[in-house]
């Protein structure tokens, strides 16, 4: 594989100036810089939405503390979830489909590589803006979920709700052009042989977290632009005066708000289902079933959102029905874990850091998943609906789920993203510092929310019997914190002196690992035939009914590599994402910046589809 | 360029591909279709009821006939056809679902 | 890129190992996503429809033979766009750009007919977009399909531009074609806002 | 045996479990107390023994799932952990008897919780007997009013009920949504702009509980409180006709000039002490002294409190909506006499 270097992305960056490396990063469109550019963005908002964590655990400690004011304390619990749901959690998911996708269906990039790179950069540029609120101290107030009418002109006169808004519209448009994109490279992208039914279930995954993407985020567009004609046109949607309820809000962004719940979890169950077979060297256990129960999952999701809003008053008929559908999907969900627990099941178990964290996901989502079970059923919810109990709930399903299924993910990856293996040891005080500080942390708070500790309270009285728990909780959000110290370091050292990874350092089952550490730009010098979903484990063992693996294919020769074709890198990307928050950002300042951004967007769009109609004179026919 | 032409034509026409003289043919019963629509609003006595599931058969069937013929989809994929049905049933069940929600279908049929 | 196309049509980079195409596949599942988009709009129309509590109604307001019209004309740019496509798979570029032609300005007419309709509704009736849910859910609702129009119009004239320049032809098929699926999506929707919002009583 | 376990303990993981054991019996040893005065697990009132009967068969069922995976994890973890020189193990693709069989256990668990859940949801939403009391609930940012119409009382941020008396609330906000929640007597119930929502419930154990706001709504959220007092019947008929009285004029001298600068300030354009003012965007000050609390519950009523509050509302309730008057010293003093003297 060492004849390839030249066209490793490392070997070329060498010979660049500063500038240059910058200018390449700032134009690229190859799939894993993107991805690259994802992760590590979505790392550095993570640590900004962990240090918010950090802060409202610390004003919580003891009762009646006055470390922080309310209006801080409200801007920090608003300002965290919408961190870390839409700027965290989302873009780590993004990380791992630009990386990963094409790798495991053995293409060479994704399907539209430009408008890859973006929706990159306008998830940049989302984040940024809705950051910039601090900057003008208009920090958004209202929580991650806005409700109406508290988000009202009247309610919240300031800025602070217009930053919130129009960062969440402009995440959104990222995020549904990045579903487009990996939903056509999926379908249409996938090495010869791959059927539907041999892609890996991480892919199965993700693909159908892009529908959900593609289908649940034109509801929160809707409710967000009903929003923004009530703040700035003098529209009535939300205006109770007129006979606008504010519960369509609620409507409008659960039917986006559910699904979203599961565009946050799938791709770490798509994980987990990648970790365990290699780890236990066994093949996924029922893995059609796990991929049906991933399809049934997502078609149930945009059947149970009113769950969210039992406690409104919708009447006995709908709280039934959602009550209903809402304990279906909790069978396709216990189906996936008995799976994961059989794919260990008569394996010979490995344990490496990558394993640990889907361990710890297994162990910690049944917990989250069990909890939700309570809360389907309406009249436990109304007792548990806004209380610590589900913040609990849902951080044992986003944290003890996502988060470790992504960092699993990350632990096994990354020898693959950087050619480097992160240290063991560390890792593995990594994984149990965070499950030790996590269970601290958040297992308290299924207590507090029984003897009835109410969220997005800023401050309680002593003579609850909260005052003890709190407290634990919080020592646990630093233990947490000190884990991720742990990661950052382990990361630096291995950058620096770490052992380089092999093309296949976990003896692993899919094609990512059948190409070198880091991968070279064009990712396959030869499109594979795929044959089985674990085709990298068929090629090096047989097909585990007897076959024997094929004979080793003839070494892939220059001219092969020479015929290859990548697209080159563009700027318009990222020129156009800065020309749409000009025009969105207007909305704050005034009418004529949004016109004449509006006006170059229209231009930039038009330079972007151009750019590859007729590269150059001559070439027409 | 001729290999990019053949392409184009199986992948744009499809199987089945239709002619200029079935657009012509939709076209017109799309006119008639619009024509009957409007024109029943003007026909005294019609029961609500009566009036409302007929307008929505018709426009329907104009759906159909646009969506089939004029897109292709008919002759298309069937993963176009999926990318497109799935979604709009999903958002047919979701309009239904926020209109009992909101008990908007009692206003529906609603008298003169 | 285009010579290198002809000599390995295999790997044209638009065509997907299913042997379909990236953009056409991607404008489908943009308009399924666009469904959603009018669905959660058309929903919140439904939601409010007939609990307005002041304004003028519906009634009193809609123009439906204007409307009818408008209606008609773009159930015939739709007849246009598919004659258009007809005319350059043939590689009758300039044939193909004359009916490109035909239902951008049919798609104008759309619009123009459009901003009269609210033109009227602001100044003769008093309904705005602060009167009533009535007026807030009729402008958002129709405003958005009427801003579809545009951009279809815009996209269309640019490929009329492109064919006047002889930068359009039979290869660009594929282009003209997700265009034009485009331009009858918003065909549909307003086949469906037609009837549940203007003819349904 | 034993000397080969001792040679391959892992001393690190070792003491780290000791901690984690440590901590978890000091946590015990602090005890988890369900008795507390906002349980959610200790009902009083006939629809927070429903409620809480579902939750029991909920956590029970869960519990032992929980336990089910978790120890079916830790084993398979350790006894298929690799070994030496093991070869490939046998590659097993899945099991469609199991499948099919856990997927039919988990939708029959799943049906015995739905089948009392179903009930128990028509059975709480039933139209209240004729014979209920009646509250209206209000809530504002961020304090309660409670009106008894059928006793024609107003008060705020304390509701008095009988013992064992069914008692509908109607909620009904003049602003933005908030949710009305005593979590001993049951679960919560929003309440939203121009939409009337209800709450049917009998207490069934008297004693005073705590309420609180439980959706957020703005800036003192957390400071949105309110207290529940329920009675012997006896006792509820004594306070409903003390809060009908007209009220009490005390002959202090300090009270008196109180009363003047209330009837001269803007106090009486938000409140309503009968007889005297009739404000209605803050709570009717007509038998102040006579509840405990005030200010969303958020003080106890005493002069000290009360002096500092009508010098600076915003101070001890942020966003508060009553604006500072600019009283100071003997102003407030005054007037803090007046208020208290309202029993």
């Amino acid at each position: 594989m060492a004849t390839h270097a030249a066209f490793m992305p490392g070997a070329k960056v060498e010979t660049l100036t500063f500038w240059g490396v910058i200018a390449s990063w700032l134009t690229t469109v190859d799939h894993k810089r993107v991805g690259i550019l994802y992760g590590s963005s979505a790392f550095i908002f993570f640590l900004i939405g962990g240090i918010e964590a950090l802060i409202m655990r610390l004003q919580l400690a003891r009762p009646d503390n006055d470390l922080v004011s309310a209006q801080t304390f409200n801007e920090l619990f608003t300002m965290h979830g919408t961190t870390m749901v839409f700027l965290a959690i989302m873009p780590m998911s993004a990380a791992f489909f630009n990386y990963m996708i094409p790798l495991m269906i053995g293409a060479r990039d994704v399907a539209f590589p430009r408008l890859n790179a973006l929706s990159y950069w306008i998830f940049l540029s989302g984040g940024l803006l809705l950051h910039a609120s601090f900057a003008f101290k208009a920090v958004p107030d209202g929580g991650w979920f806005g409700y109406a009418n508290l988000t009202s002109a009247q309610f919240s006169p300031s800025h602070s709700i217009d930053f919130w808004m129009l960062g969440l519209q402009i995440l959104g448009i990222s995020s549904m052009l990045a579903g487009f994109n990996f939903l056509v490279t999926i379908i249409n992208m996938r090495a010869p042989g791959m059927t539907l039914m041999r892609m890996p279930v991480f892919i199965w995954m993700s693909f159908v977290t892009q529908f959900l993407i593609v289908l649940a985020f034109p509801a929160i567009t809707v409710a967000l632009i009903l929003l923004m004609f009530d703040r700035f046109f003098g529209t009535l949607f939300y205006a109770p005066a007129a006979g606008g309820d504010p519960l369509l809000w609620q409507h409008l962004f659960w039917i986006f708000g559910h699904p979203e719940v599961y565009i946050l979890i799938l791709p770490a169950m798509g994980i987990v289902s990648e970790v365990l077979p290699t780890f236990a060297r066994k093949p996924l256990f029922g893995a059609p079933v796990v991929i049906y129960s991933g399809i049934m999952i997502g078609f149930f999701g945009f059947g149970v959102w009113s769950h969210h809003m039992f406690s409104v008053g919708m009447g006995p008929v709908a709280d039934a029905a959602f009550s209903i559908t809402t304990m279906l999907i909790a069978v396709p969900t216990g189906v996936k874990i008995l799976n994961w627990l059989c794919t260990l099941w008569g394996g010979s178990i490995r344990f490496q850091t990558p394993l640990y964290f889907s361990l710890g996901f297994i162990a910690m989502f049944t917990m989250g998943g069990l909890s939700g079970v309570m809360h389907a059923s309406p009249p436990v919810d109304l007792q548990q609906t806004d209380t610590y109990f589900v913040v609990a709930h849902f951080h044992y399903v986003l944290f003890g789920g996502s988060i470790f299924g992504l960092f699993s993910g990350a632990y096994y990856w990354w020898p693959k993203i950087t050619g480097k293996l992160l240290d063991e040891r560390l890792g593995k005080v990594h994984f149990w510092l965070m499950m030790l500080g996590f269970n601290v942390t958040f297992f308290p708070q299924h207590y507090l929310g029984l003897i009835g500790m109410p969220r997005r309270i800023y401050t309680y009285a002593g003579d609850l019997g909260w005052n003890f728990w709190n407290l634990v909780s919080t020592i646990g959000a630093f233990m947490i914190a000190l884990s991720f110290l742990v990661f950052i370091g382990n990361v630096i050292k291995t950058t620096r002196a770490g052992k380089v990874a092999s093309p296949d350092p976990w003896d692993g089952r899919t094609l990512e690992w059948s190409i070198p550490s880091p991968p070279p730009i064009y990712n396959f010098a030869r499109v594979p035939q795929v044959h089985d979903r674990d085709e990298l484990w068929r090629q090096k063992h047989g097909d585990g009914h007897g076959g024997a693996p094929p004979p080793k294919p003839a070494p892939v020769t220059a001219a092969e590599i020479a015929a290859i074709h990548m697209p080159p890198p563009s700027f318009w990307p990222i020129l156009l994402a800065l020309a749409m928050v000009v025009m969105m950002s207007g909305l704050l300042i005034s009418m004529y910046q949004v016109i004449v951004g509006g006006l170059l967007t229209l231009f930039l769009m038009y330079k972007f589809a151009m750019e590859l109609h007729r590269p150059a004179a001559g070439h027409r026919h | 360029m001729a290999d990019h032409g053949t392409t184009t034509a199986t992948h744009g026409g499809g199987g089945g591909h239709a002619t200029v003289r079935t657009y012509i043919q939709v076209a017109i019963a799309l006119a008639i279709i619009t024509g009957v629509e409007v024109a029943t609003l003007y026909i005294p006595g019609i029961p609500n009821p009566v009036l409302v599931i007929s307008l929505l058969l018709m426009s329907a069937v104009k759906f159909y006939l646009v969506v089939g013929f004029f897109m292709h989809l008919k002759y298309d994929h069937q993963i176009m056809r999926a990318l497109f049905v799935g979604p709009l049933l999903i958002a047919v069940i979701i309009i239904l679902a926020v209109m009992a929600l909101f008990s908007a279908f009692l206003l529906l049929p609603r008298p003169h | 890129m285009a010579d290198h196309s002809a000599t390995h049509a295999a790997h044209d980079p638009n065509i997907g190992n299913t042997g379909l195409d990236h953009r056409k596949m991607g404008m489908w599942a943009f308009l399924g996503s666009d469904c959603m988009f009018f669905g959660s709009l058309i929903g919140t129309y439904l939601a409010y429809k007939g609990k307005s509590l002041s304004g003028p109604t519906p009634y009193e307001v809609f123009d439906i033979p204007l409307t009818s019209y408008s209606a008609a004309l773009l159930l015939a740019s739709s007849l246009t766009m598919v004659l258009a496509l007809a005319a350059l798979q043939d590689n009758r570029v300039k044939v193909a750009a004359g009916w490109l032609l035909a239902t951008a300005a049919m798609g104008l007419h759309f619009v123009l007919n459009q901003v009269y309709e609210f033109w009227t509704f602001v100044n003769h009736y008093n309904l705005t977009l602060s009167t009533s849910l009535f007026g807030s859910t009729f402008f958002v609702l129709t405003g958005f399909h009427g801003a579809h129009v545009t951009g279809g119009v815009i996209w269309l004239l640019l490929l009329v531009s492109l064919a006047w320049r002889g930068q359009l032809d039979r290869r660009d098929y594929t282009k003209v074609e997700i265009a034009g699926l485009y331009w009858h999506f918003v065909d549909i929707v307003w086949i469906a806002i037609f009837t549940i919002i203007y003819l349904i009583p | 045996m034993i000397a080969r376990i001792v040679k391959r303990l892992d001393w690190t993981r070792l003491c780290l479990l000791g901690a984690v054991l440590l901590l978890a019996s000091a946590c015990s040893a602090v005890g988890w107390n369900w008795d507390t005065p906002m349980s959610t697990v200790n009902p009083k009132s006939d629809f927070g023994k429903v409620t809480h009967e579902i939750f029991m068969l909920i956590s029970w069922w869960t519990l032992g799932i929980f336990i089910a995976v978790e120890v079916a994890l830790v084993y398979a973890c350790w006894r298929f952990r690799e070994r030496p020189g093991a070869p490939i193990p046998k590659q097993v693709h899945g099991h469609t008897v199991l499948e099919i069989s856990w997927t039919i256990a988990f939708a029959v668990i799943l049906l015995i919780f739905a089948i009392p859940t179903i009930r128990v949801i028509f059975k709480t939403q039933e139209a209240p007997a004729a014979t209920a009391l009646r509250v209206d609930v209000s809530g504002k940012q961020w304090w309660w009013e409670f009106r008894y119409p059928q006793h024609k009382i107003t008060t705020a941020n304390e509701l008095h009920l009988p013992v064992g008396q069914t008692v509908t609330f109607l909620l009904n906000a003049p602003d933005v949504i908030h949710s009305f929640w005593i979590p001993q007597l049951g679960g919560k119930r929003d309440v939203v702009p121009h939409r009337v929502n209800q709450i049917t419930l009998t207490p069934e154990v008297p004693g005073e509980y705590p309420g609180q706001c439980a959706e957020y709504c703005g800036m003192s959220h957390a400071n949105m409180r309110f207290r529940v007092i329920v009675h012997e019947p006896a006792e509820f008929e004594k306070w409903v006709r003390a809060q009908q009285a007209p009220p009490v004029e005390s002959p202090d001298a300090l009270a008196q000039q109180g009363k003047t600068l209330f009837t001269q300030s803007t106090c009486v354009g938000c409140h309503t002490i009968n007889g005297i003012s009739a404000g209605h965007i803050g709570p009717d000050l007509t038998h102040f002294a006579s509840r405990k609390t005030f200010a969303g519950s958020l003080m106890t009523t005493t002069p000290d409190t009360l002096t500092k509050w009508i010098e600076n509302p915003e101070h001890m309730k942020p966003g508060a909506l009553m604006p500072n008057l600019g009283m100071k010293g003997e102003q407030s003093k005054a007037l803090a006499a007046y208020l208290l003297s309202l029993k």
